[in-house]
């Protein structure tokens, strides 16, 4: 199992943002749609992870000492994915928002009843 | 270049001769055709008659300094034609003013006298002058295509567009004149001349006879008499134009008056013949059948050269 | 000098300050945002300055203390200089233009704002792959916030449509920086640009996600309804600064990008680019709605930069001017448009006409509007000019033909927006809402305009043969301009003549000595002079008529005195520019300026591009390389001939001109085509002179163009009932006669050019003048409403009448010398079907001179034009200066034409023609003394007239009705002036050969591509989730064609 | 064609493009280039035991920078497009009653949440955690305190100066390291780095953990704040 570790995970964070395309591109309410769209950035985040994966390594944290007592996996995409969720997080608060405020205009969350704009 | 007072008297005299000699051909013409309808027709004297009189006739009405200048304009057409062609082929003493231009000169000097009675008769500002304008013009423009044709194969089978060299080459035969050796561009300008000359059944501009249309209805008196005169001198150098370019001109005055004469007649025998034709008809007609045998004869011409 | 880290710490500090106040002390929050803008500005300023001058290198910052690529960094080198500059510049400015908007939104979104302009800064500094990526998020957050400004429910649903794009985009980015990191084991984008990613299959899949999504940033066509939508819905302030600040960050990052996925990507970026440029464009012909307009527009403009950064490898060292030409004069043009939509508030771009009311906005719009279509002298036109010479330079033929149609595409709704703003009706209530009381709002505008015109003048020494000297008359252009509201028309006429008399004094040596030149040089100058004169019969201001006269005449004599091609182009987007302004002055031409102007432009193109063949050639702007093409001449010489051929009119290109001159004013008729037209003469013969060998085919068909032009135009003339109409076609037949000339390429053909270039100058002069006079007095362009004039004005019927005798070609005046000349050549030539053709055009001349001189003089004076009197001297003395020109030609041909002749033998044309002392001319075929007719006529005249005159006495003058007419009186004028349908048999017999064929197959061309268009842009349904799967679709699309192999 | 087939052909057709990067990963074998520099000198350079806090502190701290500033934008953009005007404000809404358990259990949990919130935050260079995982915890106590009353009103006043303080706070830490340290922007050694796995070691980077907790906290707090009170829009 831990042979495959990476690359399971891997597939599961790829699975994960096609699912969530899918999501997005099929759903008409748009509450769904930003579901799909989280799904998509949470599997996107787990892509991030899985590649940082080093076997048999543990979490980047040095003992008390200072010293390293174990092989570690790589920290950045750690840290980048910490930076990458937030920024979804943001993202999907304004999405949030702005289906919110549609609502209350139209009082429908079809994603086709929004065609004022077009051509 | 040659503007002596001989020169000029010279010419006067050629003039002379040929507005003589043109008012006979009309007389001579009305009496055939009175003859084939069946009347006795007008004495050989009378355009010589009609000419006094209109002469002595002095007006005092005027539409405008255009209405007075018009047939100024035309007189000056006819006569600068006659001025501009040699009359006999060889003579220096009958070429005339020939040495200013050629070909090319005489057929948009042609115009002059045209546009100058258009615009007199337009300054009496009876709608049937303008109509009778406008019809000639469409005919004209439509005669100049089969005559252009024509022009340019003899210029393509002379390479010149000089009289003297176009007449030089017809010499020495009567096969060697154009009618023979260029019978298509022949044909093409004949049947131009038809129109040009506007005698039936090109003659709806001056439909003289049913309707009151067409510039000279609207000149009386001395007016009609220069026009007259004009029309006189211009039946000649029309008839002499054709007998340059297609029947190897004249080296004496007795070949003058026998082919001018045979040519005017063609040209009266087919109007004497055919109906009189709506102008969109002629149009069609020249832009159809002449044009087509000049193209022709350009075509050949060309590959001939 | 302050580091450039500051404007990051600045602005956040600033945006996080501003949170203090809540919904407090608002002005106070605009006041110090603009302050903060302000200082980011000055602080790239005061980078760029630094790199300007040389006095510094680029700069590598490091955060945190740590060398890359452990590291962030950013780099400060001149070009990040310049992009922030102009980030921050457009930031402040559009900070200044949403003063109250901003205000009333509050403190909340003044942060947004300033935090978008300083993302934007770091997006163009930052070195660091993932550092980007978070800078890209926070620019597209704070957009999604921005466009709620007014907070309307399409804004709303434009912002929802945007982020759902970006938010899928954005994923896609992620996921190709994430295994860039993996593979080179790093994030900065240098190391990955070195450590060749694109090598393996996978590295280039991850290359691939990263730029196909910076370029999706930018909006390309057709995955791109999300970002229209926006221009639409979002407040025209936000639409500036995502046109401006945000494509120009964008741009800059794909160009950073790009290396990444390696040489053999390029082509592709070249293709997206190409291919927004075209297909966004034509899809906004269809367009109506003014702001999404400009996004079309906007979303072309990227696209065409996004090529350019796709062509770098291809340009060579002029990349980095034509990129930034292109830029520049997008930023500064589209931010200047999309404001003053913000002030005009008109929907619908038929509504602008508004703009008229504000003539200071109003010529900000024009410069805008010219500047994108790259005209001169804006820094575009460089752009193009030089990206178009190195394209064909380099054999990229077709991306430069793609280019230029896109370019066209733009310019035929630009034109037709210029149109409405100029023309249409501004309904009472117009102006109503506009919001134009701030200087806040219109200063922004005012100085894009400056700097517009500033960046032009600046983009000179980058391109070869841009000389300064050719913004002079334009400066004196400008002076005029500025004067123009003041001072009556008189003042400015004269100010104008004598302007134009300097410029002519000063310029005449650069030419001097080149008798072509010389005579063009001299139908331009002194024929602007004389045609400028009838302008003291106009009262009032006439603003805006002379600095486009003036436009038009610096841009002919920029024609004639350039040496290379790029001298000549602008001269000759400059004269088609002024001639626009001219000729839409008419009261009914908007439509006729538009297609006037699409020709031109069209046409402008060609040259262009058969311009980049000659480049080609030698290397060089330079006019010789006319001369030296060796790569697919016939094909750039076609493209000239057609390119100048839309001036002259030639059949098949000549629908504009009718109604163009026919409808233009009374002065501007005989400018536009007495004059205007000779241009495209004198670029022909530039161009047969330098075709040789490779000519042959084009100069045959051309002759037989010149030839059915010729009878088409004087047919079409024939039949007009519009006396200015009837001129019009008129040009267009004499210039076929011209076309045919010159196309015989042999010394008669040209002396027959030459002559009928100098007759038609002269008489349609006269004509245009004095019928323009007469339709402006008789208050009708109807000539069977006019008839009688001659008694009312004798001379105007004289100068019509010698005009009209020349135009036939009657001997004994200068129009027989065409004629005699054309027949020799015809001959000599062997060109005889053709030449027939073009006799029979000229007897068909003849017979609308009469018309003219008939139903204008002659006939019936109408009761309503009993009271004229002649015309206004300012009209009859340049008539008759010009006459007295037709008649020294009459008497002495000689003087004008033997001078011409020895030119064109040294041309190689052929020694055909030899001149007597005497006056007479001689050719192999025939012989012509014009002096000798001359007076041989003018004697037998005078002779035959004296004959008349003794035979016919004193006479008295008839009243009008006093004819005979069908046996009645005529007591109406109307009923008695045969005019209208004068020629109805010979429109029975061949009216069919000038049926308008040729305008409808115009008009089906142009409904073909509305319709296309139409059809293409039913893609933007509007719907977000739908606009999400087109951005998939085109990264499948854009994948398997790249990478698919 | 069926919408949802098409879709499936596309994101199949999307899946076909990913697929050689899957391919291509070898399932973690060793270190990147960076990851090796990271645990090698990550310590000496910043004094902190935590590698990812070294990395998100203070090697990549533009990015944070930039994060906290998302959140800042998203915070401000609704709160500017979802505030509810004084006139259309419901000042109690009735809401399904909560149950005796939840608010109880929230006024005793709440304060734990924030402690424990506080301490992940200030040992975020030592261990697992950090400013932003301390700030998403106190954030998830407003959360449940909305949970356990809908109508609680949050005092935006104090958010509003917490926020803005320590993102100036943030930027303000930021440029001493350019003016004293000649560091770059954001260095970490403003103060001395200390004893690794001290509390009070590894530079600048408690204080910044804290400030961004802080604003992390309350800006989070504030997006639910105005979610919550958006409901009351008559």
């Amino acid at each position: 199992m831990d042979q495959y570790l990476g690359q399971v995970v891997m597939a599961i964070g790829f699975i994960l943002a096609i699912l969530g395309l899918y999501g997005l591109l099929s759903q008409k309410n748009m509450i769904k749609m930003i579901l799909g769209f989280s799904i998509f950035t949470t599997g996107v985040n787990i892509i991030m992870v899985a590649i940082g994966y080093v076997k048999g390594g543990t979490a980047p944290i040095l003992d008390a000492e200072g010293n390293a007592v174990a092989k570690f996996v790589d920290p950045v995409p750690q840290a980048l994915v910490l930076t990458s969720i937030v920024i979804g997080l943001g993202v999907t608060a304004m999405m949030l928002a702005y289906v919110m405020k549609l609502y209350q205009d139209k009082k429908s969350l079809n994603i086709n009843d929004y065609k004022d704009l077009k051509w | 270049m040659d503007y002596s007072i001989t020169k000029f008297l010279w010419s006067l005299l050629g003039l002379f001769i040929i507005l003589n000699w043109g008012m006979l051909m009309s007389s001579t013409m009305r009496r055939v055709g009175a003859r084939l309808a069946g009347r006795i027709g007008v004495p050989m004297y009378q355009p010589w008659i009609d000419l006094a009189k209109l002469m002595a006739l002095k007006t005092w009405l005027s539409h405008g300094v255009m209405y007075y200048i018009g047939p100024v304009f035309r007189l000056v057409g006819g006569v600068g034609m006659f001025l501009f062609m040699p009359i006999i082929f060889g003579s220096e003493i009958w070429s005339n003013y020939s040495f200013s231009g050629d070909l090319i000169l005489l057929l948009y000097f042609q115009s002059f006298g045209m546009l100058g009675m258009a615009m007199g008769a337009s300054d009496s500002s009876s709608p049937h002058a303008s109509i009778g304008i406008s019809r000639g013009l469409a005919q004209f423009a439509a005669v100049e295509v089969p005559m252009t044709l024509a022009v340019i194969a003899i210029a393509i089978q002379h390479q010149t567009f000089s009289f003297n060299s176009i007449m030089e080459a017809q010499q020495g035969g009567v096969l060697n004149w154009t009618i023979f050796t260029n019978p298509l561009a022949s044909i093409a300008g004949m049947l131009a001349m038809l129109g040009a000359m506007s005698h039936s059944p090109f003659n709806l501009v001056k439909a003289p006879n049913e309707i009151p249309i067409g510039p000279p209805t609207e000149y009386h008196s001395s007016f009609l008499s220069v026009l007259r005169t004009n029309s006189a001198i211009i039946h000649v150098v029309e008839a002499a134009l054709f007998m340059n370019l297609f029947f190897g001109g004249a080296d004496t005055w007795l070949m003058y008056i026998v082919k001018t004469f045979f040519v005017y007649f063609i040209s009266v025998f087919v109007g004497m013949v055919f109906p009189r034709m709506k102008v969109e008809d002629s149009v069609r007609w020249f832009l159809k059948w002449p044009t087509a045998v000049g193209i022709i004869a350009v075509l050949v011409a060309a590959y001939w050269k | 000098m302050v580091g450039p880290i500051y404007i990051i710490a600045l602005a956040l500090g600033l945006a996080f300050f501003l949170g203090f106040f809540g919904k407090s002390a608002k002005t106070l929050s605009v006041y110090l945002m603009l302050a903060g803008l302000a200082a980011m500005t000055c602080i790239s300023g005061t980078w760029l300055s630094a790199f300007i001058d040389g006095s510094v290198s680029t700069q590598e910052i490091y955060t945190a203390g740590f060398k890359p690529p452990y590291s962030i960094n950013l780099r400060m080198g001149l070009e990040e200089a310049a992009f922030t500059f102009i980030i921050n510049l457009i930031g402040l400015l559009g900070g200044t233009y949403l003063f109250q908007t901003l205000k009333k939104a509050g403190n909340a979104a003044m942060s947004v704002f300033i935090i978008l302009i300083m993302s934007l800064n770091v997006i163009v500094m930052t070195r660091d792959l993932f550092n980007l990526f978070v800078f890209v998020e926070i620019g597209s957050i704070a957009t999604a916030g921005l466009i709620l400004l007014d907070k309307e429910s399409k804004a709303l649903q434009a912002g929802l449509k945007y982020m759902i794009a970006t938010g899928v985009i954005s994923g896609l980015l992620l996921i190709g920086i994430i295994f860039a990191y993996s593979f080179v084991g790093n994030l900065n984008i240098d190391a990955i640009i070195g450590a060749n990613l694109a090598g393996t299959t996978a590295g280039m899949v991850a290359a691939f996600l990263i730029v196909v999504v910076l370029v999706l940033e930018l909006k390309p066509f057709p995955a791109n309804g999300w970002g229209l939508d926006v221009y639409e819905a979002a407040n025209p302030g936000v639409g500036a600064l995502v046109s401006a600040a945000i494509g120009t960050a964008s741009l800059f990052v794909l160009h950073k990008v790009l290396p990444m996925a390696g040489e053999s990507f390029y082509p592709y970026i070249v293709a997206v680019g190409v291919i927004t440029f075209v297909g966004s464009n034509l899809v906004g012909t269809q367009q109506k709605n003014a702001n999404r307009l400009l996004g079309y527009s906007s979303i072309g403009q990227l696209g065409l930069v996004v090529a350019v950064i796709g062509l770098e490898p291809v340009l060579g060292t002029s990349f980095k001017f034509i990129a930034f030409a292109l830029i520049i004069n997008h930023v500064l043009a589209k931010a200047g448009l999309f404001w003053i939509s913000g002030i005009i508030r008109k929907a619908n771009i038929s509504e602008w006409s508004v703009l008229r009311t504000k003539p200071a906005l109003l010529i900000s719009f024009l410069i805008f509007i010219f500047a994108l279509i790259g005209f001169p002298p804006f820094p575009s036109f460089f752009g193009k000019y030089q990206l178009i010479m190195n394209l064909i330079s380099s054999d990229n033929i077709g991306t430069a033909a793609f280019i230029l149609i896109g370019s066209f595409a733009e310019g035929i709704y630009m034109f037709r927006w210029v149109g409405d703003a100029l023309k249409n009706e501004v309904a009472e209530d117009a102006t109503e809402s506009l919001d134009c009381g701030k200087l806040n709002k219109v200063l922004p505008v005012l100085l894009m305009a400056v700097a517009v015109v500033a960046a032009g003048y600046l983009s000179i020494p980058f391109v070869d043969g841009a000389y300064s000297t050719y913004f002079i008359p334009l400066a004196f252009i400008m002076f005029i301009g500025l004067i123009d509201s003041f001072l009556p028309a008189v003042v400015k006429n004269v100010v104008s003549i004598a302007g134009m008399a300097y410029f002519t004094y000063v310029m005449y040596p650069i030419i001097e000595g080149d008798l072509m030149r010389s005579i063009f040089f001299g139908i331009f100058m002194i024929g602007g002079i004389l045609t400028l004169i009838p302008g003291f019969a106009k009262k009032g201001k006439r603003e805006g008529f002379y600095p486009a006269a003036l436009l038009m005449y610096a841009g002919l004599a920029t024609i004639i005195t350039a040496d290379n091609t790029f001298g000549f182009f602008f001269g000759w987007e400059l004269m088609t520019a002024g001639s626009y302004f001219l000729i839409i002055r008419g009261k009914r031409s908007k439509a006729h300026a538009y297609s006037y102007m699409l020709f031109s432009v069209a046409g402008a193109y060609l040259i262009l591009f058969g311009f980049g063949f000659a480049y080609q050639a030698i290397g060089s702007s330079l006019l010789e390389g006319l001369g030296e093409i060796k790569l697919l001449p016939t094909l750039a010489y076609t493209a000239l001939a057609i390119g100048f051929m839309t001036k002259t009119a030639s059949l098949g290109l000549h629908i504009w001109l009718p109604g163009a001159h026919g409808e233009a004013e009374s002065d501007v008729s005989p400018m536009v085509s007495a004059v205007l037209l000779k241009a495209g003469v004198f670029g022909l013969m530039l161009l047969f002179l330098n075709m040789g060998d490779n000519g042959e085919t084009i100069l045959y068909v051309l002759g037989w163009v010149g030839a059915f032009t010729a009878l088409m135009g004087n047919l079409s003339a024939t039949f007009q009932e519009d006396a200015k109409r009837m001129l019009a076609y008129s040009s267009i037949g004499q210039l076929g006669y011209i076309l045919f000339a010159i196309s015989m390429m042999t010394t008669l053909g040209w002396l027959a050019g030459f002559t009928y270039v100098l007759n038609h100058f002269m008489f349609k002069s006269i004509l245009f003048m004095v019928v323009g006079g007469i339709v402006v007095a008789t208050g009708t362009h109807d000539l069977y409403r006019m008839g009688g004039l001659i008694k009312k004005m004798p001379l105007a019927f004289i100068a019509v009448m010698v005009a009209m005798i020349t135009m036939a070609g009657l001997p004994p005046l200068s129009g027989f010398a065409g004629k005699w000349l054309f027949y020799n050549a015809v001959i000599l030539k062997g060109w005889y079907i053709q030449g027939v053709i073009v006799f029979f055009a000229g007897t068909i001349a003849f017979m609308y001179a009469y018309k003219m001189l008939h139903s204008i003089f002659f006939g019936q004076l109408k009761d309503n034009h009993r009271n004229l009197k002649e015309l206004s001297p300012a009209i009859l003395i340049p008539a008759y200066i010009l006459i007295a020109g037709i008649m020294y030609f009459s008497v002495f041909p000689q003087d004008v034409l033997q001078p011409i002749n020895e030119l064109l033998v040294s041309l190689n044309l052929g020694d055909t023609l030899t001149w007597a002392a005497d006056g007479n001319a001689t050719t192999v075929l025939s012989n012509w003394n014009g002096n000798a007719v001359m007076i041989i006529i003018v004697t037998t005249f005078a002779l035959v007239l004296l004959y008349t005159m003794l035979i016919t006495g004193k006479t008295k003058k008839l009243e009008q009705f006093n004819i005979a007419y069908s046996a009645e009186r005529p007591f109406r004028p109307e009923t008695t002036h045969y005019s209208h349908n004068m020629f109805a048999g010979l429109n029975k017999a061949i009216g069919f050969l000038v049926a308008p064929g040729i305008t409808s197959f115009w008009n089906n061309v142009s409904t073909m591509v509305m319709d296309f268009a139409g059809m293409v842009r039913r893609i933007y349904s509007g719907n977000g989730q739908v606009y999400a799967g087109q951005i998939i679709v085109y990264i499948i699309v854009f994948y398997f064609i790249a990478l698919g192999k | 064609m069926d919408k949802k087939f098409m879709v499936a052909l596309l994101v199949a057709a999307m899946a076909v493009i990913l697929f050689p990067l899957f391919q291509s990963f070898e399932g973690g074998t060793q270190l990147s280039e960076l990851g090796q520099y990271y645990t090698q000198n990550g310590v000496s350079d910043t004094g902190a035991t935590n590698l990812v806090a070294s990395v998100v502190v203070t090697y990549r701290g533009l990015d944070t920078l930039g994060e906290v500033t998302i959140l800042f934008l998203a915070a401000s953009i609704i709160s500017f497009f979802l505030s509810v005007s004084k006139d259309d404000r419901i000042e109690n809404r009735t809401v399904m009653s909560v149950t005796e358990i939840l608010s109880t259990a929230s006024q005793t949990l709440v304060p734990i949440i924030v402690l424990v919130g506080a301490y992940i935050l200030v040992n975020g260079h030592l261990t697992p955690g950090g400013g932003f995982q301390g700030g998403a915890i106190i954030a998830s106590g407003t959360l449940l305190m909305f949970l356990a009353n809908p109508n609680h009103k949050l005092n935006h006043t104090i958010i509003h100066v917490i926020e803005s303080t320590s993102g100036i706070a943030f930027v303000a830490i930021g440029v001493i390291g350019v003016l004293m340290m000649d560091g770059g922007f954001l260095s970490n050694k403003l103060f001395d780095l200390g004893t690794p796995g001290e509390v009070i070691s590894a530079g600048a980077m408690p204080l910044i953990n804290i400030f961004l907790g802080l604003k992390v906290g309350t800006e989070l707090s504030n997006v639910l704040g105005i979610f919550v009170e958006s409901q009351n829009e008559k």
